[in-house]
């Protein structure tokens, strides 16, 4: 849509659409999220790195409404919505395709949910097979497809209950660098094109930095956010930035600061 | 296939060369002519069997359904009423049976009713295992989307259950007409069982192995019948196990 | 007949067998078959009883009538069940105590060093040791072995050497198949010769509703009588309700029990104080019975025809 | 707990208001007094049948062991072998244990045989669906670090499929007790079956239902003790659940 | 041990450790791989970069000998070795832990299976569990560890299988980007310092050129090798060199191949 230096200034609501003020939780006797406050403008994209087990899983499930948080605020659109579901299309680390339900009947689940009927739930979802990379492949159960071909799924799915506001946790892990690259692509070209709000999860540094408008970096359990990262960088961010100096100097900050927090 | 037809040839000699009495064990082919002259006679007996034992099965199944379902739904009434399930099963059917007669009468529904005591168990521990395994995540996948609690059972829980339910309803399916024939045999009017045991009490042993012949048929056909269901009802199992071999 | 009403509808009754059908049920479904309980205005249906006798049944009120025998009977009554024996159906006790005559067991005494067979019953070691004894035997030579419901020829053809059998089936059957037995009937002690089988109802319906008694009784009787005159037609009937049964034993056990049914006595049904007061005397003396039997309560001749 | 109670006295008010016959359901006071009255007595019944149920449900593991082991090694075997395995399940009890008692005489052994018969099945099935599902990504793993076939049987698939195996334990422990009392009853010396055969045959009902009372508390301490040897063998299993709550 | 520019040239054996020759594979009515010819040095590390589900799995799996190639030769040590197995250390893609053992008796699995004690198996594996990044986890169930600490215990467990010769199915997938930065590091100082021969399958092209003395990038299945490339950078190899030019150079090259087959 715009491809200015900075997006997030221009196209970017003023208000925050999600925002945390100082959320903590833990399980028993283990201390997880240690307060901790964000927030998105409508159609940011915001990605969380962080050591693995310091509760980005967590924290997401929280944002979702799964858990309630033990303090803090969760607001959604301007409503308080600690606890509540619903909100957003939240795509987990796991795949979570039903074994026994084939690919187009487990990624029209959400329709369905809402009460639409088989024939319209697939009119909808038939020409999204296409962008995913899922062509052919609508008759096949999950345990058919490969990792990636699953995630793929897993994403549609995810996009067909709510593309204004998505979570999407390590969306891209099991996938080889090219076919990565290409929902990363996908991706990007979606939120720009439809203005949707993304809070992210993911390991791959490059990744946050092609996609993301900020990057906020976790600290070790119980954990805090240690950093808060604009991106620099003009849209639309083609794959050879990665070479280029600007990116390079986010991500030297940024593997800076995960190096000083990581225990 | 080979190995049942060597069985029987051993059998039928073991009878012929040991000059065994009928009334010990009767050769195969003493109980094969019982079973061709009496078919004709053992005919209502094998419909009336076969009637009992599947309304017993279906019904076993829906109790079984009804105790998981709250057993599952209310934590604490499983810890309550496990030990009663449990129970249920140690009590000697002989003993309660003039209870059944007297509250049920004397028709089908005291045997029917013996045949849901036999086997809900099996169906009734394999589907609260089963509902007991669920993948939380995907409990949280779908309360993520808004489903109504009914709606995760229905189309998360019950069928993540499925499978070990399946093998819940092997085992009833191979108990069903056993049930039945047990029923029966504590009193009715028809029945094999009732055929059973008035060959038995009338010395024809070879009778009594043609009915239990028939009753092993019985139950190998409902068994494979529900194998078939289980195949048709998870045939996305069987579909990935295709795909790799 | 006292229910004779025949223009009323008929009343449903109810009466519970005590075994899997056999010649001492024939009475019960001539009467049926041949419309003589239809005749006294009832419409009768027959019922298989639990493994747990019909006793129950009949207490409950699910029952009208069942056979029973006098055992259950007495204990029943000393248990404080109010139920009583209206008929018996043979007069005499036709079981006893059978071998093999390879066996040569040819008096109680020669129990002695053999192996019996039986339930594992308090009640049936007591009465081997009651013949035994009455003939002059030592009943600890005898080995008792609980074979449960192993049949006569299953059991003797092992270990065993005698059996509790029906002289009217078992013995029957013996004979059909060729084996030769021998044969000791209980009644050769006095007091082993109780009434088995028997018909019992519940002192309630006794007392609201003697006319449906005597109209039941009334038509067993006759069917019993027709049993004992026609025991060829009888048992076609019988097999008519239970083709499964074995025809030769059914035709050769009803010859048998035509002359069993009322043998000696006045008339069909009729039954003894004595053989009351008997028989639980000694099952007092030998610790099996408890409570207070009243002999007198548990029976009645009143309700049979005359 | 308070339901067992409710349920009791309700119980006790049923047959006192309707006067029911003892002979029919005995009040609970009268089943507690007779309980009390001969517990002596039945105290070596008790032994009796705990020992048989006990060997029966060792060797019936044995023996699901055996058949379980020899289906899972040789496919050919499964397919054969299944349907006779089914077919010992449907063939009633009552009308083939006179040719237990011919084979195994009077003896222990007969019972024993009974308690096999009825416990193994539930365990054969289970067991043969547990080591259906190792992962055989598993078994690579240990091929490739050259583990022999009996090390990958002993290493993963058996303790892969003892959840499975605790199942089918857990319902061959329930019937287990009963399996004896049955067999005791078709003929036996001594064993609770014997007494409520002798108690039912002398009519004394409040005894037959303190025999079935004893029954059913020796099954649930069989069940109980199966539990508790699941919970220690599938520790990991608790160890994981726990750090999850 | 060296870090002249080129080590292979100078510390690699010269006869090959590992050699497949027209190795050839399919599934029922699936051909995989068809045809794949590689070597490698005593000493050499191989990384296989490929789509997902162009066979790399596969192709280690043959080479591990859990399977039979359907023509073609795998020599190990000079020896054919078609459907053999223990010539090698195999880490399989999934971490495969046992459930029911505790992380101790996982590793030492290979070590009890040599028919060693369990006394003497974990006094070789104790001192391990520092550098593995498990000290104080020895007690503890796989399902009570975090994806990468699993991920590091599979790794140990191969490592004591055979450390001369490793195959490594994605090792650091699951990995969050500081402990994955360690434990390649980790890995490049063992293979240094042991002179280990490595097979590893990576979709990361960052770990690839860190790592490897070669890459080889498959195709799409019916899978060949599309190019090998030699990596001419010095060794050791520091993070730094991820944003110098050489090894920007080497990374284009390789997304190119692999873009070039990619569908
Ligand atoms: N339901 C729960 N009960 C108890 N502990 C939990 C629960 N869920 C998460 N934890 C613990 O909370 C911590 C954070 O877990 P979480 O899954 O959020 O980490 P993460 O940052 O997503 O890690 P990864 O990068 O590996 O996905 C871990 O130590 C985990 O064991
Ligand atoms: N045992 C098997 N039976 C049938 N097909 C198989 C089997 N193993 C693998 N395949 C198929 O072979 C192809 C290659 O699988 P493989 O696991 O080797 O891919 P990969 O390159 O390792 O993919 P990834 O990067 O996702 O790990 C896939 O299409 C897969 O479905
Ligand atoms: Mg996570
Ligand atoms: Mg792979």
């Amino acid at each position: 849509m715009n491809s200015s230096p900075v997006k997030h200034q221009s196209s970017l609501g003023t208000e925050s659409i999600i925002r945390l003020s100082e959320v903590v939780k833990g399980f028993a006797g283990l201390d997880v999220i240690d307060g901790i406050s964000l927030s998105l403008k409508r159609g940011e994209v915001l990605a969380l790195l962080g050591p693995s087990g310091c509760g980005k899983s967590t924290l997401m499930h929280l944002v979702a409404g799964l858990d309630h948080p033990d303090s803090g605020e969760i607001v959604i659109g301007g409503e308080l919505v600690n606890g509540e579901t619903g909100r957003v299309g939240y795509m987990h680390q796991k795949d979570l395709l039903l074994p026994w339900k084939r690919v187009m009947a487990n990624v029209t689940i959400p329709l369905r949910l809402k009460g639409m009927s088989k024939a319209e739930a697939e009119r909808i979802a038939a020409p999204l097979f296409g962008p995913f990379g899922l062509e052919g492949f609508e008759e096949y159960y999950p345990s058919q497809l490969s990792g990636g071909m699953r995630q793929r799924a897993a994403l549609m799915r995810t996009y067909l209950y709510r593309r204004d506001i998505m979570l999407l946790d390590e969306p891209f892990g099991a996938l080889d660098a090219i076919t990565r690259e290409r929902l990363q692509d996908w991706l990007s070209g979606l939120i720009s094109a439809l203005n949707t709000t993304v809070l992210m999860v993911t390991h791959d540094i490059d990744e946050a930095i092609l996609i993301a408008d900020r990057v906020m970096v976790m600290s070790e359990k119980p954990s805090r956010i240690l950093e808060e990262e604009e991106i620099p960088l003009p849209r639309p961010r083609s794959r050879e930035m990665v070479m280029e100096d600007d990116f390079l100097r986010v991500k030297r900050r940024i593997y800076s600061i995960l190096r000083s927090g990581g225990a | 296939m080979a190995a049942g037809l060597l069985f029987i040839l051993l059998w039928e000699a073991f009878c012929r060369l040991l000059g065994l009495a009928e009334y010990i064990l009767p050769a195969p082919s003493a109980i094969t002519a019982a079973l061709v002259r009496q078919f004709d006679l053992m005919l209502p007996h094998i419909g009336v069997t076969l009637f009992t034992a599947m309304s017993g099965f279906i019904l076993s199944l829906l109790v079984a359904a009804f105790f998981s379902l709250i057993m599952d739904l209310f934590p604490v009434l499983r810890r309550a009423l496990y030990p009663y399930i449990v129970v249920s099963q140690t009590v000697p059917i002989i003993f309660i049976y003039p209870l059944f007669l007297i509250w049920f009468g004397f028709g089908l529904t005291a045997k029917v009713v013996v045949v849901v005591l036999v086997c809900f168990f099996p169906v009734a521990v394999s589907l609260i295992d089963g509902l007991q395994n669920t993948d939380p995540d995907l409990i949280d996948l779908f309360r993520g989307m808004r489903a109504k609690p009914l709606q995760i059972f229905l189309q998360v829980r019950l069928p993540g259950a499925l499978p070990n339910l399946f093998s819940g309803l092997r085992i009833a399916a191979t108990y069903s007409v056993m049930g039945a024939v047990i029923g029966e045999w504590l009193g009715a009017q028809t029945g094999m069982g009732v055929y059973m045991m008035r060959s038995y009490k009338t010395f024809n042993t070879p009778r009594v192995f043609a009915a239990i012949l028939v009753v092993v048929i019985v139950s190998l056909m409902v068994f494979a019948a529900v194998s078939l269901a289980e195949r048709f009802f998870l045939s996305w199992k069987y579909a990935n196990l295709r795909s790799k071999s | 007949g006292g229910g004779g009403e025949s223009s009323e509808k008929p009343e449903a009754v109810t009466v519970v067998l005590d075994w899997t059908i056999n010649t001492n049920h024939t009475g019960l479904y001539v009467a049926r078959d041949l419309g003589f309980f239809e005749e006294e205005g009832l419409d009768v249906s027959i019922e298989f009883p639990p493994e747990t006798g019909a006793a129950g049944l009949v207490l409950s009120g699910k029952a009208e009538f069942a056979v029973s025998y006098q055992e259950e009977v007495t204990y029943a009554r000393a248990a404080g069940n109010a139920l009583k024996a209206v008929a018996a159906v043979i007069q005499h006790n036709t079981s006893g105590f059978a071998s093999r005559s390879a066996e040569d067991i040819r008096r109680p005494r020669d129990f002695e060093g053999k192996a019996y067979g039986g339930w594992g019953s308090p009640i049936e070691e007591a009465m081997v040791r009651a013949l035994v004894e009455g003939d002059g035997g030592d009943f600890s030579k005898v080995k008792i072995v609980p074979i449960g419901s192993m049949d006569f020829f299953a059991a003797t053809a092992g270990d065993i050497d005698f059996v509790w059998i029906f002289r009217g089936w078992d013995g029957i059957a013996a004979e059909l198949k060729g084996i030769d037995i021998n044969y000791i009937p209980l009644a050769t002690e006095a007091v082993l010769d109780y009434y088995t089988p028997v018909l019992i109802a519940r002192d309630g319906l006794l007392q609201e509703n003697p006319e449906l008694v005597r109209a039941f009784i009334s038509g067993a009787a006759r069917g019993y009588r027709y049993a004992v005159e026609n025991p060829e037609e009888a048992a076609d009937i019988l097999l008519e309700a239970a083709p499964e049964l074995d025809r030769e034993l059914v035709v050769a056990s009803q010859r048998y029990l035509a002359g069993e049914y009322t043998a000696g006595a006045p008339c069909w049904g009729e039954m003894k104080l004595e053989v009351w007061e008997r028989y639980a005397e000694w099952l007092k003396e030998n610790g099996l019975l408890e409570g207070e039997f009243v002999p007198e309560a548990a029976f009645t001749n009143e309700f049979l025809p005359r």
